[in-house]
């Protein structure tokens, strides 16, 4: 970690100092223990702010759509994901960016972590690559790394960068075959306990739109929420609203959602955004053959089309 | 002839596909059309079709919109009962004498509503169902006919009356007369199709008798969901489901013994795998099926590959054998005996379906006498291969299978081709006999409030009986924004219109909802009553309360009611948010790019030269001609050396056409109408050529073969370097004694899963040849299926009454080919197994030669490309649609023909090259090609430039402008199917017309409870 | 002087529970939000803050303002607010809030009768804080863990026991009529007679004055960009402040119901001043971002005499990458401060 | 029981909308009428130029107004009028169907089908089915906005 840290400051200086991006976006401390923040550095003298570390879990391609500039980006696995549909979608042109790729050991869920240790004041966190050890100034207490990442970094399959200019640290051993068990489970349950467990969920959401605006792919200039005429979902929290909302959101990345999870952990209010999310995506890799973001040469799902598609959804009379 | 030029009509005979797509490409390019058809309505056999191969298209569904098309056409006029009795005068200038029965029933009045069918007493078997079903003396021939009005079988008819009292819309005149039309037309297109070959002819099969012995058209019948049992797979004998269905193939064809037809009728092959397939889904997969044929014939685009699944995944079974007799057994199942490997077999099946040939009927045989045109030994009308839709007549013109077995495709571009010739003919006489109408200039709507009227219509009693009208009448009147709402008899009948017209001036009405029947029929009527009142054709929109309402809840008329009113607070719903939709107008240039100079590409040339248009003809090679520099002479003993130069020297000194050799196509912009197209030549030197269409003939190759020494021994030779050599008179060739000629080198098989279409026919010419050079040749053709299709067949059975020996190999173990030295000569040993005899044959050959495939010209990727035209997946060009437009691509304004679209013979290009001419002529005649319309548009600011909508397109209409990242709705090419709209995240993309605001707004009326 | 038993907390929201709609902090999968009790023991007492403010008592996130129905032509008016309600639990970050929206709401220059209405029939009943959160900076803004204002009773947390102190004379009036007898009064909260040692020392980041002079001379500093370049421009914020009160008027129908409601909104969202020309007037990040710092620290000091920020700390906790509230303020406060 | 209302409301009518193409499925319904097969009223019809016209909001949509089904119809796979829009719909449907089914919409509540311009008997079934269907889960709530 220390290493990707400086092999990342040294990348942005040089990059800088050639004058081959205008900007590179990357990880600072953040103002809160178990947290990085993404910062924007355009002086060679600042990149002794950048770190990398096990909170760096924001997909900082979104900062890329409609820039002006040639930037520089680190970027994980999901990240690059992410870079490449939006190439595939023109909203990123290959050329402007240079991609600073970074293998990724999962990123660590902060609530993961205060959920183990209870109320303790984290001060300090170390990250020794098999356990996370945290200190609150007195004692030192310690678990699993696995066991606190987020809940996307566990069924990750794309751990390493799809594409980079540079490339930082060591490239990880992808380890996760996903076979969509999670979707599997939650489908054997009764569509009566299905839709209870939904509802639930979505009366908790505020519609503050932080899973709309976090995600990587969502940039319409004027999303469907927005849209009047006609007015396709009300603004309120209706749970009817509610649900046409989140949806539509999942219907609109169909295809294109690279699995980062930024959604869910944007989220305030913990709704499980992911058991929509994780169903869209089993779709579109069982029946469309298609994991988005893994391919740069593939055409999106929603984009094309084969004849002998599945149909045994269709109504036989 | 007169004094002005010859008379721009023409004179269609047959209301088939192929009348049809005569007379819709003639009316469309500036001529005014007598359509003329024997029976009730147009359609021909496809009307009676079910599914449609190598797609399984549902037949109707892509004939019916060509059906309306053609109805409403107002320079088409479609003469029906009716036939040619005369045709006098010279060619641009003949007369014809029709001679029309009577309907009995007024196609203006008659609704189609079928209460008088309910009330006829006479019952009689119903000839389009082949006698499965019954129907009335008065009747419909078909429930999607045009004209859509019922007609009265005066065969059969009691004249009791009964109908005539029973017809609200007083449409019925039992006192109707005969007529004869005296009709001026400068050219005739002969295409009255043909008759299934009578299976009763052929007593060993029992046809007639057995009643589970059906013909493949019965079988089409009750395949078809609108035929005698809906669709369900019934036998007749017992109305119980078969499941176990044989295939008699060659009923009538290939048959010297029986009957006296040498030649093969070329579909029976594919319609008898696409019944079974079709069978099988029927049942759902609970069917054996066994096809008995001789070899079988999949040499179509796409069809090898029909065949190929049909066998290996669905689960049809093949059997290469003759059946000599079927016998019924006493549940009226039928017993097949036929020999197999060596022995009889027997089998028993629940339904046997022969599939018959193609023949000529009496009716067409007088006809042609009449007509005066020379016709062949089986009544076919005759014509040459070099000029392939010209009869013995000038001016008359043959099409579809009056000529010759044809499938629809090859019978939708014979008649585009034979159009394409009567064009050339009567090119100076375009638009003088055509009409054109005028409309009052459009009412501003200056954003005043929506004022709608609505007119409900009773439709006689169809509506009324079921729906409360008055009820309906007065809920409507409440609905906001409707200012009036009145009901009428029937809403389409004149006096209606008229009335809509003086209540839109009247009431000041800016919207019109009618409430009546299906608007597939009756909007473009109403849209024309608005544009007539001065208002734009949008402003309409129709409640379907008949045949989606009345019709369907005859017994709940409470129900029905409530619904009527919901389907009207939609419409209004909708019509408020209708706004008038403008339509623009671009100009057309009148000039045409050829690519290739093959004889497609020259043929394709010359008929748009000849037909007035500007051509610029652009070939790689430095000189014309193409692939058939290398075909010599046809079967027909045509010179096609000859025809070339012939060919390549009109062209050339046509001041109509550019040539362009030794150029290629760099770089296309535009759309239909306006393209500009860069050609660059060796030296790098780019002209610009500005043109409306452009035709893609950039031909095909023969691919080299692989293995069989070819290139190793100079005695291996491909047959296309046979044939030079053969013409040449080599010595080495024509006195060879031992001639072998391998089939399918490079075609059906993993890499190349086609069928190249011509080499069996080819292989005939060759080894006939051979023996005419050299009486003492051994001449052995080593095959795996012998698909000498059409005329062609007669070569076939020549080469086999001449001594050529046919053997045939499986492709799973190839003939092999390896030099032997023997008496100190080196001998070309060829060992191949015949699977009819089973045993293996050693031939010491002293030349070889191999039927490679025809593959797509290397740049065929490329101008696919430049021009956004799909390939499929063999490199050929994709046609927009496989049946009814083998021509045209889904982009507008690009055309395709010979090789660049599949194996063809030259005669089969010729005929593709003509059509492809029609078509892009229609472009040409324009005087400008319309926009706007129902097409979608992109709401600038809000759309992301992702392209989602442009990769989508299927017109290619939506293109993306890179440097602003948004996307461009081309108007001219846009259809408004809206699956940008559907499919655009960012809501910039909509339809007009159908707009998102519109669907919604129906939406959410349409389930608004208690309102 | 009266205390109240921690564990008789539920027994008191009991005999609240007949006349009163009452308010407490329950968890909701796991997250803490304000909700109403059907009994007592529903009542989170040992909690650091809601996820969510309990702004949502006084202005629910979405409120049919009017209605009509099918082809009836009347519209009815929805200002009746039921029954009166009791509000358990705030903390005096939350509480200080109502204060704050009283001021924008109900007492200013336009009244909106359904806050009012609703305000007018709410009692609070909040409870001091003894653990301020790493994100808690209310000293910055003017209040504090034993800020009673906006409360009507506020409770002082002694461990096994809560202190009682009156703030409002609604509070002394329920504290009559609830045997709440002995409260304190004229004793200021955490002055030490009890509990001195207790009140939690926030260090307040910045001085607000010197804020609000140099955001009056900040409007077209390059900073804003800077800041909103980070911002991904959610609604989280807004949100859960317990002191935003923007809000959207859409008129919707459905199954022959037409309404007129009001819903929050957001000043971070980029349609929240799209007018209908397709103009925006706030058409970037930088705008929209620099009108929320503005608006709370600037302009509300002007119109209303106090910020518009309580330091709750919500956004700064909730925030998803982090854009601390604090650092932003320092960096103009202690920037301009600085010089 | 999935079902979520199944005690049959009094004077409740199930409310289904119908998609359906112009080319294909509405020239199916047409020839329905014609052949005068009786099919239950419960069924409105929105007519679309190409299934490939069909927003999935559009069916969300008519759900939140308070539908108890959604039917969608285009033509038979290759008989687009539009050369390929059912096909690019298919893919739509088909995850939209897979969506609604995962959060509990009751299977039935949403069909897809294909209808040909001859099929007015199958049109006329598929009608039957679907309301049968619908008419056995009873009201649909789930996704109904509702003001009080």
């Amino acid at each position: 970690m220390t290493d990707c840290t400086a092999r990342i400051r040294e990348e942005t200086a040089r990059l800088l100092a050639e004058g081959r991006v205008d900007l590179v976006i990357g990880f600072e401390e953040g103002s809160l223990p178990l947290r990085a923040t993404p910062c924007f550095i355009t002086e060679p003298g600042d990149t002794g702010r950048l770190i990398w570390n096990a909170f760096c879990s924001n997909n900082l391609a979104r900062y890329l759509i409609r820039s002006d500039r040639k930037v520089g980006i680190v970027a994980k696995g999901c990240d690059t994901r992410a870079i490449v549909e939006l190439i595939k979608e023109k909203q990123v042109r290959r050329e402007d960016v240079v991609i600073i790729g970074v293998p990724c050991h999962g990123m660590v869920d902060p609530h993961e972590v205060r959920e183990r240790f209870g109320d303790i004041r984290i001060q300090t966190v170390e990250d020794t690559g098999g356990k996370l050890v945290a200190g609150d100034g007195t004692a030192l207490l310690s678990m699993n790394r696995e066991d606190a990442l987020h809940r996307s970094c566990r069924v990750c399959v794309q751990r390493n960068p799809v594409i980079s200019d540079v490339l930082v640290g060591e490239e990880v051993e992808e380890r996760t075959r996903d076979e969509f068990t999670d979707v599997a489970d939650f489908a054997s349950r009764s569509a009566g306990e299905r839709w209870e467990y939904i509802a639930g969920e979505m009366s908790r959401c505020i519609r503050c739109n932080a899973c709309r605006n976090a995600c990587p792919l969502c940039y319409c200039s004027k999303c469907f929420v927005d849209e009047t005429r006609p007015q396709w979902v009300g603004r309120g929290t209706d749970p009817s609203d509610v649900l046409s909302f989140h949806l539509m959101r999942v219907l609109h990345l169909a295809g294109r959602c690279v699995e980062c999870g930024a959604c869910v952990r944007a989220c305030p209010m913990g709704v499980d955004l992911g058991t929509l999310n994780r169903r869209m995506s089993a779709d579109v890799a069982r029946m469309f053959g298609c994991r988005p973001g893994l391919d740069p040469g593939k055409p999106a799902p929603l984009s094309t089309f084969d004849p002998d598609d599945p149909q045994d959804f269709m109504l036989e009379p | 002839m007169t004094p002005s030029g010859p008379t721009g009509a023409v004179l269609v005979l047959g209301g088939g596909i192929s009348g049809i797509q005569a007379a819709l490409d003639l009316a469309d390019s500036g001529f005014r059309v007598y359509l003329v058809e024997r029976r009730s309505a147009i359609g021909g056999v496809m009307a009676g079709l079910d599914k449609t191969f190598p797609t399984n298209d549902c037949s109707m569904c892509i004939l019916s919109p060509k059906l309306v098309e053609c109805g409403r056409h107002l320079n088409i006029e479609v003469l029906t009962n009716s036939e040619l009795t005369a045709l006098e005068g010279v060619p641009g200038a003949f007369t014809a004498t029709i001679e029309q029965q009577p309907r009995f029933v007024s196609t203006e009045k008659c609704t189609g509503c079928g209460e008088c069918a309910k009330v006829c007493p006479v019952k009689l078997p119903d000839s389009f169902n082949m006698g499965l079903s019954d129907r009335k003396a008065i009747y419909r021939l078909y429930e999607q006919a045009y004209p859509h009005s019922y007609m009265i079988d005066s065969a059969v008819c009691r004249r009791c009356g009964l109908c005539a009292r029973k017809c609200s819309a007083g449409a019925i005149d039992l006192d109707m007369q005969p007529r004869t039309l005296s009709i001026p037309v400068g050219a005739v297109i002969a295409c009255p199709g043909f008759e299934p070959f009578d299976a009763s002819l052929i007593a060993n099969y029992g046809y007639g008798t057995f009643p589970n012995v059906i013909t493949s058209i019965e079988f089409e019948r009750i395949l078809s969901a609108s035929g005698p049992s809906r669709g369900r797979l019934l036998r007749p004998s017992d109305g119980k489901e078969p499941h176990r269905i044989a295939w008699i193939q060659c009923v009538g064809s290939r048959d010297i013994h029986r009957v006296d037809n040498n030649y093969c009728s070329s579909v029976c092959c594919t319609y008898a795998i696409k019944e079974a397939v079709v069978a099988r889904e029927h049942s759902g997969g609970n069917l054996e099926t066994t096809i008995f044929h001789i070899d079988i014939r999949t040499h179509g685009k796409g069809f090898e590959r029909y065949y190929e699944r049909a066998k290996n995944e669905q689960g049809v079974r093949f059997v290469r054998s003759e059946i000599s007799r079927i016998y019924q057994d006493g549940s009226g199942s039928l017993i097949l005996r036929f020999p197999e490997n060596g022995r009889i077999s027997e089998e028993v099946y629940d339904l046997v379906v022969l599939s018959v040939g193609m023949v000529q009927d009496r009716a067409n045989r007088e006809m042609a006498e009449r007509l005066g045109l020379h016709l062949d030994s089986h009544g076919f009308c005759e014509t040459r291969t070099l000029s392939p839709v010209e009869t013995s007549v000038p001016g008359i013109f043959a099409a579809g299978a009056f000529s010759g077995p044809k499938d629809i495709p090859e019978a939708v571009m014979g008649a585009s081709a034979a159009a394409a010739e009567a064009s050339a003919m009567l090119s100076h006489s375009r638009h003088t006999l055509t009409q054109r109408k005028s409309y009052p200039p459009e009412k501003p709507l200056l954003g005043g409030r929506p004022r709608i009227g609505v007119f409900i219509c009773h439709c006689g009693i169809n509506i009324a009986s079921v729906v409360d009208i008055a009820s309906v009448r007065d809920y409507a009147a409440g609905l906001p924004n409707v200012v009036l709402s009145e009901e009428a008899l029937f809403t389409c009948s004149q006096d209606s219109q008229r009335m809509i017209r003086e209540r839109v001036a009247e009431h000041r009405l800016n919207r019109v909802v009618v409430a009546a029947c299906t608007p597939r029929t009756h909007e473009p009527l109403f849209q024309e009553t608005l544009r007539e009142a001065g208002l734009n054709k949008h402003l309409f929109e129709m409640a379907n309360i008949r045949d989606q309402c009345a019709w369907v809840h005859q017994g709940e008329p409470e129900k029905a009611t409530q619904k009527a009113k919901d389907l009207i607070r939609m419409s209004v719903a909708r019509a408020k948010l209708i706004e008038p939709l403008p339509q623009a107008f671009l100009d057309v240039n009148r000039t045409a790019l050829v690519i290739g100079g093959g004889v497609a590409g020259m043929v394709c040339a010359s008929s748009l030269a000849d037909q007035g248009f500007g051509v610029h003809l652009v070939e790689s090679a430095a000189e014309l001609g193409g692939n058939a520099r290398r075909i010599h002479s046809t079967n027909d003993g045509a010179d096609v050396d000859a025809f070339v130069s012939r060919l390549v020297e009109s062209v050339s000194g046509n001041p109509s056409i550019t040539i362009h050799t030794g150029t290629h196509i760099s770089d296309v912009s535009g759309f239909v109408g306006n393209f500009r197209t860069m050609v660059e030549n060796a030296e790098g030197i780019v002209e610009e050529i500005s043109h409306g269409v452009a035709i893609i003939a950039s031909g095909g190759e023969a691919s080299k073969p692989d293995g069989y020494l070819y290139g190793v021994d100079p005695r291996v030779l491909t047959l296309q370097e046979l044939e030079d050599e053969i013409a040449r008179g080599n010595p080495d060739v024509t006195s060879s004694r031992n001639a072998v000629l391998v089939q399918c080198v490079g075609s059906r098989d993993e890499d190349r899963p086609y069928c190249s279409r011509t080499c069996c026919s080819k292989a005939m010419k060759l080894a006939l040849a051979l023996i005419e050079a050299n009486p003492l040749v051994n001449v052995y053709v080593l095959y795996r299926d012998i698909r000498t299709y059409g005329f062609d067949e007669q070569f076939y059975l020549e080469a086999r009454e001449r001594g050529v020996r046919f053997l045939q190999y499986d492709p799973g173990n190839r003939p092999t080919v390896e030099i032997v030295e023997q008496d100190g000569r080196k001998r070309l040993r060829v060992v191949t197994t015949d699977l009819v005899l089973g045993r293996e044959f050693s031939i010491d050959a002293d030349l070889l030669g191999l039927a490679t495939a025809t593959v797509p010209s290397a740049g065929a990727a490329e101008l696919a490309g430049l021009f956004k035209v799909p390939l499929n997946e063999d490199g050929f060009f994709m046609e927009a649609h496989i049946k009814l437009r083998p021509v045209d691509f889904p982009t507008e304004g690009v055309f395709v023909c010979g090789l660049a679209h599949s194996p063809k013979t030259i005669g089969e290009s010729i005929v593709q090259a003509k059509a492809a001419a029609s078509r892009a002529a229609l472009v040409l005649c324009r005087d400008s090609i319309e926009a706007g319309g129902t097409v979608s548009v992109i709401d600038g600011p809000k759309c992301s430039g992702c392209g989602v909508c442009a990769a989508l397109c299927p017109f290619k209409a939506i293109e993306m402008d890179e440097s602003e990242r948004k996307a461009v709705v081309n108007e001219a090419l846009c259809k408004g199917c809206g699956l940008c709209a559907s499919s655009c995240r960012c809501g910039a993309a909509d339809v007009k017309g159908f707009t998102d605001g519109e669907i919604c707004a129906m939406i959410c009326s349409s389930v608004a409870r208690g309102l | 002087m009266r205390t109240i038993a921690r564990n008789e907390i539920g027994r008191l929201l009991d005999g609240l529970l007949a006349g009163y709609a009452v308010y407490a902090p329950v968890r909701r999968k796991g997250i803490l939000v304000f909700d109403r009790i059907r009994s007592g023991d529903e009542a989170i007492l040992d909690y650091a803050n809601t996820r969510t403010s309990p702004k949502h008592v006084l202005m629910p996130q979405m409120e049919t303002l009017l209605s009509s129905c099918g082809e009836d032509p009347g519209v009815s008016e929805h200002t009746d607010c039921g029954k009166p309600a009791v509000l358990f639990g705030a903390r005096p970050c939350d509480a200080r809030a109502f204060l704050f929206l009283d001021k924008v709401l109900r007492d200013g220059q336009s009244r909106d009768v359904y806050y009012a209405n609703r305000r007018d029939s709410l009692l609070v009943i909040s409870i001091g804080c003894t653990q301020p959160r790493e994100t808690c900076f209310c000293t910055t803004t003017g209040g504090g863990p034993l800020s009673a204002e906006g409360s009507d009773i506020l409770l002082e947390d002694l461990g096994s026991v809560y202190l009682a102190h009156v703030a409002s004379s609604r509070g002394a009036e329920f504290a009559a009529a609830h045997g709440l007898l002995d409260t304190c009064e004229g004793e200021p909260p955490g002055s030490g007679t009890v509990n001195g040692g207790l009140q939690p020392a926030i260090e307040p980041p910045v001085d607000l004055g010197l804020l609000k002079a140099a955001l009056d001379r900040s409007f077209d500093d390059p900073l804003w960009l800077t800041l909103a370049e980070k911002c991904l421009g959610c609604g989280i914020c807004s949100y859960l402040c317990p002191a935003c009160h923007c809000f959207d008027i859409v008129d919707e129908e459905a199954a022959g119901v037409r309404v007129r409601n009001r819903v929050w909104d957001s000043c971070q969202f980029s349609c929240f001043t799209a007018q209908a020309s397709g103009f925006n007037p706030r058409p970037t990040g930088r705008e929209r971002y620099r009108q929320r710092i503005m608006h709370k620290f600037n302009y509300c000091i002007d119109n209303h005499g106090m910020a518009g920020c309580v330091g709750c700390g919500r956004c700064v906790s909730e925030c998803p990458v982090n854009l601390d509230m604090r650092q932003v303020l320092a960096a103009f406060g202690g920037r301009r401060g600085g010089n | 029981m999935d079902g979520e209302m199944n005690d049959r409301v009094p004077g409740w009518e199930p409310r289904i909308v119908a998609f359906l193409c112009n080319w294909c499925s509405y020239a199916g319904a047409d020839s329905a009428g014609v052949g005068r097969l009786q099919y239950p009223a419960a069924v409105r019809v929105i007519r679309v130029p190409c299934a490939g016209r069909i927003n999935p909001f559009f069916i969300l949509s008519a759900f939140q107004k308070g539908a108890d089904g959604v039917l969608v119809s285009g033509c038979h796979p290759g008989d687009c009028h539009y050369i390929s829009g059912n096909y690019s719909a298919r893919r739509k449907f088909a995850l939209l169907k897979g969506l609604l089914e995962h959060i509990g919409i009751e299977e039935g509540r949403l069909q897809f089908t294909w209808v040909s311009a001859s099929e007015g008997e199958r049109f006329a079934s598929v009608i039957d089915t679907v309301t049968e269907k619908v008419l056995a889960l009873g009201p649909a709530r789930r996704m109904e906005k509702r003001y009080t």
